[in-house]
């Protein structure tokens, strides 16, 4: 998927500008996801190129020194996922006192020194979340939150949104929560032991898709899975993905988490060549149910398209 | 528990002191009274509770009961530095040094000198250390490895440690058992200067004949209690044995006087050469054999090579050793220990603690180790019943005292340890049986039942070599014996004259100082560095200073 | 060794001692799973059958099996005095491995189950290699095996998980997706019929497969005993005859092995193989030995103990979830209890106890 | 040590032979730091000036700072034959303590730091007594105070990262958020004037000195020597009148000191302290430290070799990160030349390849 030879932003001639990306996680579906997109996207731009993508596999302290190195190599544009909000935030103003044009995609800064910010609205997606749930438990009902590593900030915003979207329903409870870490089995884990438990559960909120169908591999397991609905968070079109979850019926809902990778690459591009941009680009998510499943994958599937 | 106050205490007593470990009762009330000035030999059989009874004068077991007094006041030891405190110094039977630290750093450890800034004053250090060795006719360079030294000499690194105590009373735990004779003159020397400051010495030896040369008295102890207590000038060497065994002793060396030689040839070895890439030391074009029936016996001074030529016939140096070997007439090259065991060969190494035991494990796992292939079932699994008949057979053939057979090797006492090494030798019922100080730590009546045993295998056709540091038990058991000299073979002698030069003390021990033999040189100067041994490890040839004295 | 003689009788009352010290040596027939027990006790004490019920104890297992049958091979890696950090990505790799080959090429289990087993094996011969040929610390060599190993199964994956519910065209899971489930996915049993009525979940009969099978090859073969030797005095083990290099090359291949074999059983539980899968594993699965008793500076462990240790930290994750503790206490109360049990059952203990139950007791130091 | 024996020279040119070994031992000197080279050469080789400019180098090395710290610790304890897993839980508290010493008490750096300290070297002092005492194994101990610490620590901040920019009502810092950036904040450097015309960056002065410090604690004074004592033969340690006991307690003391010490430069470091912040940063000290030539079973190591394990570490991640190696690719390559590094720089190599320059190597058992 690259070739290898990076650093080539010190050349003069700039027919192509060089476009520099720090991950914060290449490990994990849907950041993989984004990367495939972002190539892809980067790809039908033919002013600029992608230099390969730096993982800094979830080390806030990695990814400050693979922001560096970008800097270092003067790339044309840079486009940072931050793994956390405040330990990025002085290298991105390192960069951009290197005059270098900074795109911040997905999780924000605390720095106004940057040119555009583009992500989706864990709040809304939250919210819309628990506009689900009510909808599903028409006459109330016991709901079950598995949440993500508990110090992340998309944790708190989804949590946040689903919480205040079942304010002034009293007939709803949250009856357990617990902390999956993001980790599909962790899902599995805790669902057993909510059963195990007898809690009457109705419906699992999980901060992503795997935690989702970690549990309800649980409740199929424990022959509960019919009396349990599932909603989750990602809707990644991959064959493992929510979307195909949904359509088998595993979850009766997921929420399409975009990875700005499009708006990314036409925003480098934009940078690249001197134009302004907008300077915060939030994205609208989708509720994807088994309705329009289909063609949302078929929107979003890369397998056919090679970045 | 108030002992009235003798009107001239003693420098040491022991009194009443008993100790319990799992399963054994070491000490039944002991005493034991050490005068200022006077060397107290302290004797009896393996497993009698000498060691036990010092580790407590040390302060190694907390937890014992009776009195110690010093100087007539009772003091109460439970940790080493207590032991300290009161001036008193061990240096144990086992080896307890610090492989990764310097000699200076192991000598003076826990007790570095500083410098006005409070950090250790090295070279101060390293002069302490020096004078130390010197005294103990060793010039090895004080910072040189411990793990870099030989055995021997890191038996004279525990003593200068234990002297750079200058304590009041000083316990001597078998300090000779991995020392040749010139060293052990050399001890001595220093144990008369000692005494001759007043300070009191326990001596534990199984060489009756060492005790007879430095000890003023002897408390002799049997099973845990005391046995008695004789002043050395009156008393026999016949009384004592008594004493420890309780029963008269068989004949030490059971070999018969005629030479058996003349068996078939077992193993042949002729210009076995070992170069030491690695500052090991180094073998000379060595010609061996070794027949059926025959005890050939390896004499010569520590870093002589002897132990090195054994482990090099055991393939312990792989096959990088050049030489053409055959045994039992077919062809054989060393290449590991275990194709030379399963070509019939077995090795009694020189240091159990090092290179024999697995000390945490049990006596029944050690004594069957070598041999498990035998005890194998049809499911290719490892008999239980078989292995704990046949090593429990061993036990009691060697009179191993243990409490079980399932007891942790290193809660035996030191004799009873190299038993078991013994023991899992035999279970391989080899042909050619390799034996380096087969009998270091082993009391006189194991020892002759070893001697018997020896004589008894050789009787049954297997071929011994054997290496010790006795020249009496070399004379007393071998009908051969080679001399080594820095790799060299510089001498061969014979239990009966008809067959070559009879071996005697004074013949061995010139051969095995032929230094100008071996290398070019007056032998005025090689008398002259005869008392040193030379600093890069098994780089340079050595000898020691069994001349002068 | 528990007759008393008049001195100790001299301080405090000697008859209660002696009877205590009677008592001692029988409590040590128990006492090393007293931990366990401490564990087990909290649970009834406060979930009754909640947590004895028969389905929650089989997840509680199932949910570890796949470490604890890490945990297995790294016991023996520790005997020799090594340790293999790599255990958790050999098993990441392996179960991405086993994914792809259902999902790209619809392998039968029995195919996929040997192949990993072997995958694993070669990565852990290298381990041995390393470690016994090249005397490469096994901390290093292992790490960085963990390192190289993730990084292939990244690679191999391109950071995408794989789905194990392969569905066929009619929509139904394929027949070889079907009987992978059953290596690991919840609720489906195998052996339904004449393993007990509703049969048994495969992690947890694997894993006490593997520990049986181990235990004796430990403490009934040749091979088991020379284990213990190597990691005791591996010079005496050499002079013995025994083969050291062979010995420890042999026990990283196993350990590589039993991570080929967990790796599958991993990917069904998560109906999915994660790039992630088995991070961090290694550090369980050691603790789990050690918990259990073994020593990391070799010649001293059981397969008993580390099956133990393995329970030990299930249940108690189990019964703390049970209790719906909350999730940063949880991790607070699990360092409390693992280190309580640990110090219960150390065989030192009673020893030291009986020291206490005699006079003159200031053995360690200020 | 180089002279030839006559039997020695009659098979294969002895000369060279000869001349080769002689230079071997000059060769030793410079030996164990070849690792080092080797990654230097690959970065200049590669990556030329941007490897070498100072800047990167003072970033490559400041990223690893804090890691590198607790490195030194770490060291400490190795050297006794222990292992600490809590550094990067302890690390992590006491981070976040700073952090809200700062936020919410606003109080200075010269407070801050020594309390930090204390706070480590009071969890460390906990593992001290634990392992020496308790008798646990060190593995166990720590990695039960890695999750008691790590639990302490998110229930502390409630799983909030807590900000170190803390302004003032003018919206500006304020003088104590201003002092505690020159921490570690990137770009915020000590002592300009004095410490050359644009100052150095903390945590690579604070590193270097630590490793300076400790290096001569262990090198000069009496208790460094029982360190190595300890960790070589406990047993002649004792008798030699080492309080064992203390020295274990003191070392695991000191590397906790040492994780708090790290705590408030790691917060500085990321603006910010994170309540999953040091996660997994044990093993990369720990890696730093074995790969630096230390033994897990006690008595070898020094602090130059962990410095240069260290530096292997983050220079080889530098190097693979300025010539954007696919980060799969370098998760593998880095396992690859962490192994060779170590393999060239193990003293045992020189030996070998002296066998190696004499007949009959077959050494090592088929
Ligand atoms: N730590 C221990 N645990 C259990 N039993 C022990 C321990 N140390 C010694 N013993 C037992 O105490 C008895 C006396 O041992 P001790 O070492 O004092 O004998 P010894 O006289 O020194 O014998 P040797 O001459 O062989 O050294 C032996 O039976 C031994 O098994
Ligand atoms: N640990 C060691 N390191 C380096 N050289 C050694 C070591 N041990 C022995 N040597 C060398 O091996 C040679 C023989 O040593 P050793 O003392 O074992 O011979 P030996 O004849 O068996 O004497 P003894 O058996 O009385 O010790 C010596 O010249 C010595 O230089
Ligand atoms: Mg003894
Ligand atoms: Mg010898």
């Amino acid at each position: 998927t690259d070739d290898g030879t990076g650093g080539s932003g010190k050349d003069g001639d700039k027919s192509t500008f060089t476009i520099g990306y720090s991950q914060a996680n290449n490990a994990e579906p849907y950041r993989a996801q984004l990367n495939k997109q972002l190539r892809y996207f980067a790809k039908q731009h033919k002013n600029i190129k992608l230099l390969p993508i730096a993982d800094a596999e979830q080390d806030n302290a990695r990814q400050v020194s693979q922001v560096q190195q970008f800097i270092q190599q003067k790339v044309d544009v840079l486009i940072v996922s931050p793994n956390e909000p405040d330990p990025l935030t002085p290298a991105v103003e390192q960069a951009c006192q290197a005059k270098i044009p900074v795109i911040i995609l997905d999780r924000d800064v605390k720095t106004d020194c940057y040119d555009s910010f583009i992500g989706g609205d864990n709040y809304q997606i939250g919210k819309k979340a628990g506009e689900a749930a009510i909808k599903a438990l028409p006459d109330g009902g016991n709901v079950a939150e598995i949440r993500g590593l508990l110090s992340t900030d998309p944790q708190k915003q989804r949590h946040k949104g689903f919480a205040d979207a079942l304010k002034g329903h009293d007939d709803i409870k949250v009856v357990e929560q617990r902390e999956g870490k993001w980790l599909q089995p962790e899902g599995t884990k805790i669902m057993q032991q909510w059963l195990q438990r007898g809690t009457r559960i109705d419906l699992v909120y999980a901060h992503n898709d795997p935690m989702a169908i970690g549990a309800q591999s649980a409740a199929a397991g424990a022959g509960k899975a019919k009396d349990i609905d599932f909603i989750g968070i990602d809707g990644l079109a991959i064959p493992d993905g929510g979307i195909r979850a949904v359509q088998q019926g595993k979850m009766i809902a997921t929420y399409l988490y975009p990875t700005g990778a499009e708006e990314a690459a036409e925003t480098a591009a934009a940078l690249a060549e001197g134009k302004s941009v907008q300077k915060k680009q939030t994205l609208d998510t989708t509720e994807i149910t088994k309705s329009n499943a289909e063609d949302v994958y078929g929107r979003y599937d890369m397998s056919k398209k090679s970045g | 528990m108030t002992s009235e106050v003798p009107p001239a205490p003693p420098l040491l007593a022991m009194r009443a002191i008993a100790k319990s470990f799992p399963g054994v009762r070491a000490l039944k009330g002991v005493d034991l009274t050490v005068h200022s000035g006077e060397v107290v030999a302290l004797l009896g059989e393996n497993g009698a509770g000498k060691s036990t009874l010092m580790n407590i004068l040390a302060g190694l077991h907390s937890d014992y009961e009776g009195v110690i007094e010093r100087d007539g006041e009772r003091v109460d030891i439970h940790r080493p530095k207590d032991a300290a405190r009161h001036g008193i110094g061990m240096i144990h039977q086992e080896l307890n040094l610090v492989p990764g630290l310097s000699a200076a750093e192991n000598i003076l450890l826990g007790r570095e000198p500083r410098t006005s800034r409070g950090t250790v004053d090295r070279k101060a250090m390293d002069r302490r250390a020096a004078a130390l060795l010197a005294g103990l006719g060793l010039d090895t360079p004080p910072r040189r490895l411990v793990k870099d030294c030989r055995i021997a000499e890191q038996q004279l690194i525990e003593v200068a440690k234990a002297l750079s105590l200058n304590v009041r009373v000083l316990v001597m735990d078998e300090p000779t058992s991995a020392l040749a004779d010139a060293e052990v003159q050399r001890l001595f020397t220093v144990i008369r200067e000692l005494t001759a400051q007043g300070v009191g010495i326990v001596y534990i030896s199984h060489r009756i004949e060492e005790l007879e040369a430095v000890a003023d008295s002897v408390t002799v102890l049997r099973d845990g209690s005391h046995a008695g207590h004789r002043t050395m000038a009156d008393t026999t060497r016949a009384e004592l044995i008594r004493l420890m065994v309780g029963r008269p002793l068989g004949e030490l060396f059971p070999r018969r006087p005629e030479q058996h030689s003349d068996g078939p040839v077992r193993l042949q070895i002729s210009g076995l050469t070992r170069p030491d890439p690695s500052g090991g030391p180094a073998l000379h074009g060595i010609d061996l054999t070794v027949r059926s029936g025959e005890i050939v016996g390896l004499a010569g001074l520590m870093g002589a090579g002897r132990s090195e030529l054994l482990q090099a016939v055991f393939g312990a140096y792989g096959p990088r050793v050049r030489g053409r070997f055959t045994l039992d007439g077919k062809p054989y090259h060393p290449r590991t220990p275990g194709h030379a065991i399963r070509r019939g060969l077995a090795l009694v190494a020189e240091d159990r603690k090092e290179q024999s035991l697995v000390l945490g494990n049990t006596v029944r796992f050690n004594g069957s180790l070598a041999a498990l292939t035998r005890y194998r079932t049809a499911w290719r699994t490892v008999s239980r019943r078989r292995e704990r008949a046949a090593v429990a057979a061993q036990m009691t053939h060697l009179k191993v005292k243990t409490p079980s057979l399932e007891s942790t090797v290193s809660d035996l006492s030191g004799g009873n340890q190299q038993k078991v090494v013994l023991a899992r030798c035999l279970l391989t019922e080899p042909s050619v049986l390799l034996m380096d100080e087969p009998t270091r730590g082993i009391d006189v009546g194991a020892k002759a039942e070893i001697h018997a045993l020896m004589d008894r295998l050789a009787a049954q056709g297997t071929a011994i070599v054997a290496v010790s540091s006795e020249l009496p038990e070399l004379i007393g058991m071998c009908d051969r014996i080679l001399v080594l000299c820095e790799g060299r073979l510089t001498g061969e002698f014979h239990r009966d004259p008809a067959h070559g030069p009879p071996a005697t003390q004074e013949s061995i021990l010139t051969a095995a100082m032929a230094r100008e033999t071996v290398t070019d040189g007056d032998p005025a100067a090689a008398a002259g560095r005869g008392t040193t041994i030379t600093d890069a490890p098994g780089a340079s040839p050595r000898t020691d200073g069994s001349r002068d004295d | 060794m528990t007759d008393t003689l008049p001195e100790q009788t001299q301080n405090g009352s000697p008859d209660v001692r002696t009877r205590a010290r009677r008592l001692l040596p029988w409590l040590g027939s128990l006492q090393s799973y007293i931990g366990l027990v401490l564990i087990v006790a909290i649970g009834i004490a406060t979930q009754g059958d909640t947590f004895l019920d028969q389905t929650n104890l089989t997840n509680a297992v199932g949910n570890f099996a796949s470490r604890g049958i890490l945990a297995v091979g790294v016991t023996l890696v520790i005997l020799t005095a090594g340790i293999d950090l790599s255990v958790g990505s050999l098993l990441g790799f392996a179960s991405m491995a086993s994914a792809m080959m259902l999902a790209n090429h619809d392998m039968p289990v029995w195919q996929i189950v040997p192949l990993c087993m072997l995958i694993g094996a070669a990565f852990g011969f290298v381990n041995g290699v390393g470690t016994s040929v090249l005397r490469i610390q096994s901390f290093v060599m292992t790490l960085a095996m963990l390192s190289i190993a993730r990084g292939l199964d990244r690679q191999m994956s391109d950071n995408q998980s794989v789905g194990t519910t392969v569905a066929g065209p009619d929509g139904k899971l394929t027949e070889n997706a079907e009987a992978f489930q059953s290596l690991g996915t919840p609720g489906h049993n195998v052996g339904v019929g004449f393993l007990g009525p509703d049969g048994v979940y495969y992690p947890v009969l694997a894993f006490v497969v593997v520990c049986v099978v181990f235990h004796l090859i430990l403490s009934r073969t040749a091979f088991g005993r020379h284990i213990y030797a190597v990691g005791g005095n591996p010079t005496a083990a050499r002079l013995s005859g025994i083969n050291v290099t062979l010995v420890v090359i042999a026990v990283f291949t196993l350990s590589g092995m039993l991570a080929g074999f967990a790796g599958p059983i991993d990917a069904a539980y998560s109906v999915s193989a994660d790039p992630q899968a088995g991070n961090t594993y290694e550090l369980d699965a050691i603790a789990a030995a050690v918990i259990g008793g073994a020593s990391l500076a070799g010649g001293k462990g059981t397969i008993i103990g580390t099956f133990v240790g393995a329970l030990i930290l299930t249940l108690l994750d189990n019964v703390l979830g049970l209790n719906a503790v909350s999730d940063n206490w949880q991790l607070v109360i699990k360092g409390l209890i693992v280190v309580v049990a640990v110090v219960l059952q150390r065989p030192g203990l009673l020893r030291t106890l009986r020291h206490r139950l005699t006079p003159a007791e200031k053995e360690t130091a200020p």
